[in-house]
């Protein structure tokens, strides 16, 4: 009963992380930007929510759909006016990243002085677990996570593969000339990735802030997972950075069966290591030998 | 926003330390508190206490000078305390400093004993704060009594029976499980699960799985700060519906303020709010008065620590001795019983007090729910 | 493959690749091709684009490997054998991108690929002062003497081309492959670098090229050996290469079925 | 107030240290490495454990967190620089994570979180190093060897070598370079001398624990490269300078909240590496021509 509790708890954890990874990947795959920040987006929009609905205590929806604007308008800034600038003078993936850790490094310490530094948790019945069968427990949360995970992934594969801006995005790493003959502008494409990308942390966020509720340095692990999940997937592919994140979840949580607890973040790393090392290109990707 | 009363008491203390002639009888100790991060409550709570103190002393006019603390931040991080320790020794070249948890506590105590500086700590409750030399002082009494306090009283007055741990791995956490398992067995208890969490971590659902697989009669919580709030909740929300047990760093606010925590129970050293001792009865009325928050054994130790130090530096002025380190620990020797608040306090050799437990009750009325005589 | 008819005396095979292949994911890039680059001349590649002609250097130097056939340097095979040590045996090559040291200085371009591998001594290198001074010479040869302390990222296009070269000529290779060193150099320029291929190979190199422009292909080859769709269809001298139909048909891109 | 500069000093040097030899792996070999504090706390739980255990002898404690750090990392290089750059950084990232939890799991070694308390002082020839002073000379002792030593390769063959590697690695390797050996040994000559520095920390603070070694150390080292200037001699030393001097020199700003000097610091130095990265990716130190 232990092992299938804990199967269940890895995958409502691992539906978040895959959504969040999906997220990261598509914006990695169509502006091949590695976006560390992407954990302060999801920071964000949780605080935004907690704050609104726990605080002000503004209707859900209302609290829901604002943290959807404010992470959409970070991204798309961000994607505007720290990674254009950067790319239009250097650009290698180097300055990049280190361009996206400081805005990771300066958002977890603004919450940290807006919200203070320790724990702050949503109240909220939903996070109540109820006993499905002796000794089982599973929280309305749950299945509210694998229903949102799979309705969100289905929209984003149909934005995809149907639409002109979607079938651009996924052009977009290929070739950028490519989407120019589209008739599509690059810039516009990547600011549609970013928006769509940050969009896809919101749900997992307003889940977490009610079940294990949120820190000012969440940002940080949730990006962690997000590489890990996009690598171990394979870069650049959608369906990999989900099931890979699926896996992590899992792994972390069945890592409990038989070892002790810290060693659960440590599972994450070594199948990401597994995969570095014996398949660099994840589950569905390509090869990427230097 | 506790933050900004803390900012406000430093900005004040800022300018009143400006404002102030510096005269050479001025006397300054340091303090080094986790006054960022995730512990942050922690230092805002003994600050409170060590003002009040210093505003005490300072009335009564029994140092000859005006008595003032050097603040630092410790995160509650070893390292972070290590360096403020290193400035205020060497910079501020203090010879008394408040320590607060076990990990900096023992960080700190080898500078304390190579500069001679004497270390005080009111909040660390890990066994080994006992063993870091003579310049090392505990005004608080170890963990090894709160869970020898509390083992007895759950088994055989509770009649729980079945033990789980969850506990931080870190010394505290580590000296508690040790004490539990040495103290329950004598008692008919089992030990039957301990289940150790990094102290970052901030997903328990597993871990509540883990809990409940064991079928445990009282679940032992040794955390500290917010994390415990978030074992806690986490705990509730996945099914266990156990008694709570812990020791003394449920004493903070966030957990008075926690729903899912009500009804858990948790060891503090005795202090009697209600006694008629006039030390005891300034420091509850004024502490209240001046914080707006009911006194709590934290808070009493820091306030007796500062207190503790003015009673000594007061005796070395009128010996005509310079209150240095040294001078401190002989005269501690030499006086070796204080009159604190919640009473008559002894020192043990090896720097320690013993004090009677009380067992509390989060959100319940009265505060105590039992007595634990000192052993 | 077309048969050319074979001109009496050829000079001796330096490197032979023997029924290669390369298949990416089942397309075949390079497909069974049988090749002599022969000592002391100038074979020239040609074929229209994607015809394997620069798959075919990354497969001599070790950047890829085949997935059939060999390839012999002297008589031994070096499939399998790591690019740095092909490099070393005596094969160097230019790059159609260049990858030139782009943050080094033009001098230090140079000096490195002079240098032994990893380590400290450069005992088979001569002294300091020698290298220096070769260094100087070959700055000289390929006109970059005043640019030596700029950096590779900072010299202008046709600059960034001769660099190439001077680092190719700093080795101490008997063959070199050079891919599409020409292209886009103006016609003063590609003068001066015809007559350095000349004095090169009059030195002794063996010079493998790949070329589009057809003008360069006449004035310089000795051999031409011409690729499409990754097959050799035809190797022999440039007048009988060029002037077969066919093959001028399939470069210019009226493909018949 | 002597003792208390002298206290920085020493720090500065230390983490000035650890700046350029990550720089040297950063700068010069292309190598992105999240997980230097790894290697950092490998030398101070060495220095540590053979202070606690067997001798306080300096040079012993040197010469075996050199080789452990060494052939370690080594280990590791040999799998992961196979891959992509940007998989580096992520694998780099993983191992910081993992290793954290050894450091603080391992506890008969490292002491757990709990750390490793009363180390006690380093000696040279009998002589204890108590002193701080005569610590700050050591230290500043090491640094100067560090940089001469570091700027002596990067100006031979071998530091050509490896900055050709790091602007184009197939050419270098058709040139010849035998490219896994000279990151293998850029990346042993770093990280032994990156445990240099954690031995310095271990003996000068004489307490160790996990916190030192975390990944937010790391990215304190990653900080002070990119501040000062990747790729240049002078920039990681004024980078530690500065972000070391930073938290201190906060602090002595008076309508600062002391609760709030860690975040400021944090806030100063990620928007530090932002507004870089878009006007000034070479860094204060960086962009002189010819200088690579």
């Amino acid at each position: 009963m232990l092992l299938l509790q804990l199967i269940i708890n890895g995958i409502q954890v691992g539906a978040l992380y895959g959504l969040t990874a999906v997220g990261f990947s598509l914006i990695f795959g169509a502006t091949k930007i590695f976006h560390f920040a992407h954990g302060a987006s999801f920071a964000i929009s949780a605080y935004v929510f907690y704050y609104l609905y726990a605080v002000l205590l503004v209707w859900w929806p209302i609290s829901i759909l604002a943290a959807c604007i404010v992470v959409v308008v970070f991204g798309v800034a961000l994607d505007r006016y720290v990674y254009g600038p950067i790319q239009s003078t250097d650009g290698s993936f180097f300055t990049i990243f280190v361009g996206s850790f400081g805005v990771a490094v300066v958002v977890q310490n603004l919450i940290g002085t807006v919200f203070g530094r320790g724990f702050i948790s949503v109240p909220s019945a939903l996070s109540k677990s109820v006993e499905l069968a002796p000794g089982l427990y599973v929280a309305p949360t749950a299945a509210i996570a694998v229903v949102i995970a799979v309705a969100c992934f289905v929209a984003l594969q149909l934005f995809l593969g149907r639409t002109n801006i979607g079938i651009a995005m996924r052009a977009l790493s290929e070739s950028p000339a490519l989407v120019r003959t589209f008739g599509l502008n690059p810039k516009a494409v990547s600011t549609c990735a970013f928006a769509l990308g940050s969009l896809l942390v919101v749900p997992a966020a307003v889940l977490t802030s009610m079940t294990s509720g949120l820190n000012a340095a969440i940002g940080g692990r949730v990006m962690l997972i997000s590489v890990a999940a996009t690598i171990v997937g394979g870069v650049g592919s959608l369906r990999g950075a989900a099931c890979a994140g699926l896996l992590l979840g899992i792994a972390e949580n069945l890592a409990l069966w038989r070892f002790d607890p810290q060693w659960s973040e440590a599972a994450t790393f070594l199948i990401l290591f597994a995969f570095i090392v014996l398949r660099p290109s994840g589950f569905f990707g390509r090869a990427v030998n230097s | 926003m506790p933050s900004l009363r803390k900012a406000a008491v430093l900005a004040f203390s800022l300018l009143a330390a400006s404002a102030a002639p510096v005269s050479a009888q001025d006397l300054r100790i340091g303090a080094i508190f986790p006054l960022s991060g995730a512990n942050a409550d922690y230092g805002d709570l003994y600050m409170g206490a060590t003002e009040l103190a210093v505003s005490h002393l300072n009335e009564a006019k029994v140092l000859g000078g005006k008595l003032s603390i050097a603040y630092e931040d410790s995160q509650a991080l070893p390292q972070q305390g290590v360096i403020a320790m290193n400035k205020l020794v060497n910079v501020e070249k203090v010879p008394y400093v408040l320590s607060a948890f076990t990990g900096v506590s023992k960080a700190i105590s080898t500078t304390a004993a190579r500069s001679r500086t004497v270390a005080v700590n009111g909040g660390g409750v890990g066994p080994d704060l006992a063993e870091l030399g003579e310049y090392f002082w505990n005004v608080i009494p170890l963990a090894n009594f709160e869970v020898r306090a509390i083992a007895p009283y759950l088994v055989q007055k509770r009649g729980l029976k079945r033990f789980v741990l969850v506990y931080v791995d870190d010394p505290l956490g580590q000296s508690i499980k040790r004490e539990l398992e040495a103290s329950l067995a004598p008692l008919g208890g089992v030990l039957a699960e301990t289940l150790s969490v990094p102290s970052n971590a901030q997903q328990f659902s597993g871990i509540a799985a883990r809990v409940r697989d064991a079928k445990p009669d009282v679940v032992y919580i040794a955390s500290f700060g917010a994390q415990q709030s978030q074992i806690i909740k986490q705990l509730r929300d996945n099914g266990v519906t156990q008694q709570l047990a812990s020791y003394s760093g449920f004493a903070i606010p966030a957990i008075a303020g926690l729903a899912e925590a009500k009804g858990a129970l948790f060891t503090t050293q005795r202090i009697d709010w209600n006694s008629d001792d006039p030390v005891t009865k300034r420091f509850t009325r004024e502490y209240q008065a001046k914080t707006s928050r009911a006194p709590s054994a934290y808070a009493a130790n820091y306030y007796n620590a500062v207190l503790l130090f003015g009673t000594l530096a007061a005796s070395l002025r009128k010996a005509g001795l310079p209150v240095t380190g040294e001078n401190l620990l002989a005269k501690r020797r030499e006086i070796g019983t204080f009159d604190l608040v919640g009473g008559r306090v002894t020192f043990e050799k090896d720097g320690t007090i013993r004090s009677a437990m009380q067992i509390n009750e989060v959100g319940g009325e009265p505060a105590a729910v039992e007595t634990v005589p000192a052993p | 493959m077309l048969q050319m008819s074979k001109a009496p005396a050829l000079p001796a095979t330096l490197l032979e690749i023997v029924n290669l292949t390369k298949s990416f994911e089942g397309v075949k890039a390079v497909d069974d091709v049988s090749l002599h680059l022969r000592e002391g001349i100038i074979t020239t590649l040609v074929g229209p684009n994607g015809a394997g002609k620069t798959t075919l250097f990354n497969l001599i130097t070790g950047h890829l490997r085949p997935t059939a056939g060999d390839i012999r340097w002297q008589g031994d095979s070096v499939v399998g054998t790591a690019p740095w040590k092909i490099a070393q045996l005596g094969v160097a090559r230019t790059f159609q991108d260049l990858r030139l040291f782009s943050h080094m200085t033009v001098f230090e371009n140079v000096l490195t690929v002079m240098e032994n591998s990893a380590w400290f001594w450069q005992s088979e290198a001569g002294s300091v002062t020698e290298r220096r001074r070769r260094v100087h010479e070959i700055l000289d040869a390929t006109g970059l003497v005043h640019k030596a302390e700029v950096r590779a990222n900072d010299l202008a296009y046709a600059e960034r081309k001769f660099l190439s070269l001077a680092r190719i000529m700093a080795t101490k290779a008997k063959m070199w492959l050079l891919d599409e060193p020409a292209s886009g150099l103006d016609p003063g320029s590609y003068e001066r670098f015809v007559t350095l291929l000349r004095n090169e190979v009059r030195r002794g190199i063996t010079i493998c090229i790949i070329e589009h422009n057809l003008e360069i292909v006449v004035s310089i080859s000795d051999r031409i050996s011409f690729l499409d769709q990754g097959r050799l269809l035809a190797d022999g001298e440039p007048d009988e290469i060029l002037s077969n139909p066919e093959l001028s048909s399939i470069y210019f891109g009226e493909r018949n079925p | 107030m002597i003792a208390y500069l002298i206290n920085l000093a020493t720090l500065v040097c230390i983490n000035a240290i650890l700046a350029i030899t990550l720089n040297f792996i950063m700068g010069y070999a292309g190598i992105f490495s999240l997980a230097h504090a790894v290697f950092f706390g490998v030398g101070a739980y060495v220095a540590a454990f053979m202070a606690l255990q067997w001798t306080d002898s300096l040079l012993f404690q040197l010469v075996a967190a050199m080789l452990l750090a060494g052939l370690l990392s080594a280990a590791l290089a040999l799998p992961a620089l196979r891959v992509r750059g940007d998989y580096f950084v992520a694998a780099s990232l993983g191992f910081q994570v993992l290793a954290t939890t050894v450091f603080s799991e391992w506890k008969s070694v490292t002491g757990g979180i709990g750390g490793l308390v009363g180390i006690p002082p380093a000696s040279i020839a009998g002589h204890a190093i108590t002193d701080p002073v005569e610590f700050f000379g050591l230290a500043a002792v090491a640094l100067a060897l560090v940089v001469v030593l570091t700027t002596a390769i990067v100006r031979s063959s071998f530091g050509r070598s490896l900055k050709a590697i790091r602007d184009s690695e197939s050419a270098a390797l058709a040139f010849g370079k035998n490219v896994a050996l000279i990151k293998t040994l850029s990346v042993f000559y770093s990280t032994a001398m990156c445990a240099v520095a954690g031995v310095l920390y271990a003996d000068y603070l004489s307490f160790i624990n996990v916190e030192s070694f975390t990944i937010d150390a790391s990215t304190l080292f990653m900080a002070m490269v990119i501040v000062g200037g990747i790729g240049t001699v002078w920039g990681p030393i004024v980078g530690a300078v500065l972000l070391t001097l930073l938290p201190a020199a906060l602090t002595y700003l008076p309508f600062l909240p002391r609760t709030e000097i860690g975040s400021v610091q944090q806030m100063i130095y990620g928007l530090a590496m932002v507004l870089l990265m878009i006007f000034k990716p070479d860094g204060l130190m960086g962009a002189k021509q010819g200088e690579a």
